[in-house]
Order: structure tokens, then C-alpha cells, then sequence
């Protein structure tokens, strides 16, 4: 009750209203851990915060959503206004992936840190074309040397997956044990 | 007639490879060859053939996946060297198939089906050819949302979140560029002291002063820099100039002396 | 399949929500005019959509206003929290670097250590003001100096360096070796 007093005393609605202001700002998702120092509140106090705004934009039927990403807060656009919105950008949805870049990109996901032997021996094939894309794409980065023969360089996922995929966290991933009983 | 097109089962790439069947023969043509390795078409085979993944009809599919491979090299289609491995694989699995069972190495656990490690493959391999395709449909719905344009804000921190591989490639750059920049360089005709020694003085008469640091970055090559360097020396040396630096890693000025600060020398 | 029947005719809640996205979006003031072409409305209609939305947010004391600049619509912070924005905007993590900060500390992390001359001999540009900032963010370090003319200093990379670009020790950063497929 003592930090209460020595900190500036502010509404519920006022903290909203400042947390709206700050994920609006910021120019990547930011963290409740951020905004909690930023504005000297309890994390408690700000997540209580986030979900009350994340609500509000719910229930006025807002064409922007608050939403969870990369481990942050973001405002973005509603996905029912993507036609209207991407017709206003003139913009075609980034290139996509090829297949191999996409199974390339699965194996590291799910094997992370692993390095190129490792992918060939899952992939069957040469994979060098494909992780030459994933890094230009920031998709994926060096993530230390393997202690083995070699020590070949390892790689991981990155932020830029996370948001790309429109991903809270890896742990959001399925596991990959669930796709084997797709296979017959 | 739509049995004759059979459509590549990976459904979500929109290039997917597609073996069609001629009109006039059964000859396979490859619309697109590509399949995103040797496991890749082997899995469509397979399921092509109506096989049993664990009991797989090894025959019929190697002489398929080489037929395959005949029509790619046909059709100019460069065949990676994994897809010959493949084939190599599957030739000896076929071959030992063929053996009759070595009565010396049955154990308690019978012998082992040489096509085991081949299975234990496809299905790792299948399990990571799905999780590609859920991130694919993950990458379309995030895709559909868009976030702020530019705000003023933005412009103050216009610079580059780096990571290690940035590190990598700008060096690699830098080092693309400082060859370019020697090979350059050879073709370029010397200036001579005298004439950098000229072009200095007159430089630093239109302003009074001259910024050593924009000066230095005219210059071309490192001959002429170290050129200019001399230069510099020569004219603080011999003429009415000063050299005045602010801080440590400031910018050094050149600068006309007053005629009371003239030393001696 | 003709443009009366290829519109929708959307409800104002629609139309309010997609201004809010549009705006949002832009990287520019819009205009009612360029709105109105966009979606397909009367300008009449925009008008009453934008000023519906910009009393939504000022009903609800929303940390966010819409504002008209410049003759277009935008969405900016309340001027009452430009305190807190401004706080925030300075102390936001600034993990990012220069285009020539970055081609320095490159050069110094691959030839460490290195006098500014020699790095000067392979940028081909002055690195003052880059090894300044460098020093400034604590990623090089002086090494002592080169028993050379001048005696000249050499900098390196510093422990702050392996820690912000995740590496256990300097062999962990990338070798051309290990690129030497994905350039091809």
C-alpha cells in the first residue's frame, strides 16, 4: 500500500486508456512485463488492462483487434476486412513459401536448435537453397554450434515466425506427434 | 477421363507437382517436377499405387520412382543428386528383397525386413510434410490482418534490428565491395601530390576551414587517401593551417590560422 | 455480376469499421475523398462513418483520438498521455543498429582485433562515428594498442556483444563455411 501512495494513482479506465496508447505506438508487439515497467504497475494491474481493452475492442465490433503475438500486445485489423483492406494497400499477400522452404522451415520448428545434416537426414534432400530464404526472410537465425564433428552451426525460429504465423508462442505450435495419425 | 489426371495430393501449394497421363499413350508426362525430394515423391507414389505404406510393393514402386526419374532427365529437368540416392537405396533394398533369408542370422527377433529403415523414414518424414501444410494455413489466416501504417515516431528509429546471420552477410558484403573497390582501383589514373596539395588549398580558401573527415571521404582509393593524408601533413606543415579537434572522436577541421598564431617552424 | 449487384451493401457498423481499419492502416492522413473511392460510398456516407467513430472514441476516453491533419483522417495518442508516450518511445529497448554501426561492428566482430586504419582499409569509409556508437552500446572494447607506426588502438567485440546476438564465445559466429552452400 506504501508504493500505491508514491505512485501516481490512476484510474482502471485511465490505465486502459495508456496502455492502448502504448501497444498502439510501439512498432512490434510489446510485453505486458514492458508496459508493466513503463508505467510502474503491476503486471497483475496491466494484464487486467489488456484483457479489459482487448474486450472493449471486442464489443464495439472495432475493425481493429487487440491481440497476442510473438509474447506481445499488438492492434491489428479484423480479419473479416482483409479484401477491403488489402485492395486499399494494393498489396498482393507476401510471397509464399515453397514447399521445400515450408518443410524446411516445419523441421526446424519442431527440432529447434538443429543444423543442416539433421534437416537432410528428415528431408531426404539438400536443403541449403531453402534455409538461404528462411534467414533472408528472418524466419529463422543462427542459434550456436552443435558440440559435434564439425560443430556445425544450428538454427532455431525467430520472432519473425512467431508474428508470420500469427503465433502467441512455440509452445502454441501442435505437437508433431499429432500428425502421425493423419498418416494411414 | 478424370481418372487419367491424377492431382498431386499435397493440395495446399498451388505449384504442386502433377503427373498427367498422355492421350494417346500411357506414358507418363511430369507437368511439374516438383516434388521437394526423393521422400516427397516416393509418399506420392505410394499412395499413387494404392500400396500399404509398411508393406511396400518395392518392385513396382522403384521401377515407378525410376521411371520418374527417366522422365525428369527427358525433359531436361535437373535431377538432384538426393533423387539418385534414393533411387541407389531403393535398387538395394530391391536387390536384397530378392535373397533368400540368411538362415545364420535369424535370432529371436527374425530377421529384419531390409525396408524397415526406408518406413521409419517416410512416416518421420510425412509427420513433417503435414506440419508444413498447418503452417501454411497458419501464414493465410495471419496474413489477413495488418497492422498500423507509419507514425511519426517511427522515423526517429529507422535502423536495423540485427541478428547474427546480419553480421555474417554485411561482412560478406563489405568484403564483395572492398574487392570491386581493388580491382577498381587499378584502372584508375594516380593524382599526383602536387595536384591533391592544389585542390586542398583551394578548398580550404572557399570556406576558411575544411572538414578533414569530408575531405577524406573523396577520396577513391586508399592510394589517393594516403595521398591526401600527406597532403594534409604537408599543407599544416608549410602553410598558415591549423588542425583542431573537439573531441576524441570528432570530426578534425582545417583551419586558415590567424596570422598571430602563425608558429614558428 | 454488375457493380450494383457486386456491392454490398454494408450496415453503418460495417462501413464505421472499415474507416477505423483504413485509417489505421495508411501510412498517411486519408482522405473522405479517397476513402469514399476505395470502398465504394458516397462521400456523405464516409463523413458520417469517420465522425461516428471519432465520438466512439471520445465517448469511451479511449487512449487513442481521430484526428484531421492535413485534410485527411488519422489516428494518433491523446494529447494528455504525450507525457507517458514520450517516456516510453525513449526508453524503448533499442536493440537496433545503423546500417553503418552494423558494418563496422561486423568487420571488427571478423577481424578482431582491428585499428580503426584497418577497418577504414576494408569499409572503404570513415568509421568514426560508427566505433563511437559502438562504444557508446558497449559492444567493442578497446584492446590495447598495435605495436605498429602510431601505435594505433584495436578494438574487439566485447562480452556485452556475445550476449546480445545470443553467442557462447566468438567461434559461434557464422564462418563462410557454413554458408558456403546457401550462397550459391
Amino acid at each position: 500500500m506504501e508504493a500505491a501512495e508514491v505512485k501516481r494513482s490512476r484510474s482502471i479506465a485511465e490505465l486502459v486508456a495508456l496502455v492502448e496508447a502504448l501497444i498502439f505506438v510501439a512498432d512490434e508487439p510489446i510485453t505486458t512485463k514492458l508496459l508493466a515497467e513503463v508505467l510502474d504497475e503491476e503486471r497483475e494491474a496491466i494484464a487486467a488492462a489488456v484483457e479489459e481493452l482487448a474486450s472493449e475492442y471486442e464489443f464495439r465490433r472495432s475493425g481493429l483487434q487487440i491481440r497476442e503475438i510473438a509474447g506481445g500486445w499488438q492492434i491489428a485489423t479484423r480479419t473479416e476486412l482483409h479484401e477491403d483492406v488489402r485492395r486499399f494497400l494494393k498489396t498482393r499477400p507476401s510471397a509464399k513459401l515453397s514447399l521445400a522452404s515450408l518443410e524446411t522451415l516445419a523441421v526446424i520448428a519442431y527440432k529447434q536448435p538443429v543444423t543442416v545434416p539433421e534437416i537432410l537426414e528428415i528431408r531426404g534432400v539438400q536443403s541449403a537453397s531453402a534455409i538461404k530464404t528462411l534467414l533472408d526472410r528472418r524466419l529463422i537465425v543462427a542459434k550456436g554450434r552443435k558440440e559435434t564433428v564439425g560443430r556445425p552451426m544450428q538454427y532455431g525460429t525467430s520472432k519473425e515466425f512467431l508474428v508470420h504465423f500469427g503465433l502467441k508462442d512455440l509452445s502454441e505450435l501442435p505437437s508433431i506427434e499429432d500428425f502421425e495419425d493423419l498418416v494411414q | 477421363m478424370s481418372d487419367d489426371l491424377e492431382q498431386y495430393s499435397f493440395d495446399f501449394h498451388h505449384e504442386s507437382a502433377q503427373i498427367v497421363r498422355g492421350e494417346a499413350d500411357d506414358e507418363l508426362k511430369v507437368k511439374i517436377g516438383d516434388f521437394a525430394g526423393p521422400l516427397d515423391l516416393l509418399l506420392f507414389l505410394i499412395r499413387q499405387e494404392k500400396a500399404n505404406i509398411f508393406d511396400i510393393p518395392i518392385a513396382r514402386i522403384t521401377e515407378k520412382y525410376l521411371e520418374y526419374i527417366r522422365l525428369m532427365k527427358q525433359l531436361d529437368i535437373a535431377v538432384a543428386a538426393d533423387f539418385l540416392v534414393m533411387a541407389s537405396t531403393l535398387i538395394e533394398i530391391k536387390s536384397k528383397m530378392l535373397l533368400p533369408p540368411d538362415p545364420h542370422s535369424g535370432d529371436d527377433e527374425g530377421i529384419e525386413d531390409p525396408r524397415q529403415e526406408l518406413v521409419d523414414r517416410l512416416l518421420e518424414y510425412e509427420k513433417f510434410k503435414t506440419a508444413a501444410g498447418m503452417l501454411y494455413e497458419r501464414s493465410t489466416v495471419a496474413q489477413a490482418t495488418f497492422t498500423r501504417g507509419q507514425i511519426e515516431s517511427d522515423q526517429n528509429n529507422a535502423e536495423i534490428n540485427a541478428t547474427v546471420f546480419d553480421i555474417f552477410s554485411v561482412f560478406q558484403k563489405i568484403v564483395a565491395r572492398h574487392v570491386e573497390e581493388i580491382k577498381m582501383e587499378i584502372h584508375r589514373e594516380e593524382i599526383s601530390l602536387t595536384d591533391m596539395l592544389r585542390t586542398l588549398k583551394r578548398r580550404i580558401l572557399e570556406h576558411g576551414e575544411l572538414s578533414l573527415l569530408t575531405f577524406f571521404e573523396e577520396m577513391h582509393t586508399r592510394r589517393e587517401l594516403v595521398t591526401a593524408f600527406i597532403a594534409v601533413l604537408e599543407i599544416v606543415r608549410t602553410e598558415s593551417v591549423k588542425l583542431l579537434q573537439n573531441e576524441t572522436f570528432g570530426d578534425i577541421v582545417l583551419k586558415k590560422s590567424e596570422p598571430p598564431a602563425v608558429a614558428g617552424g
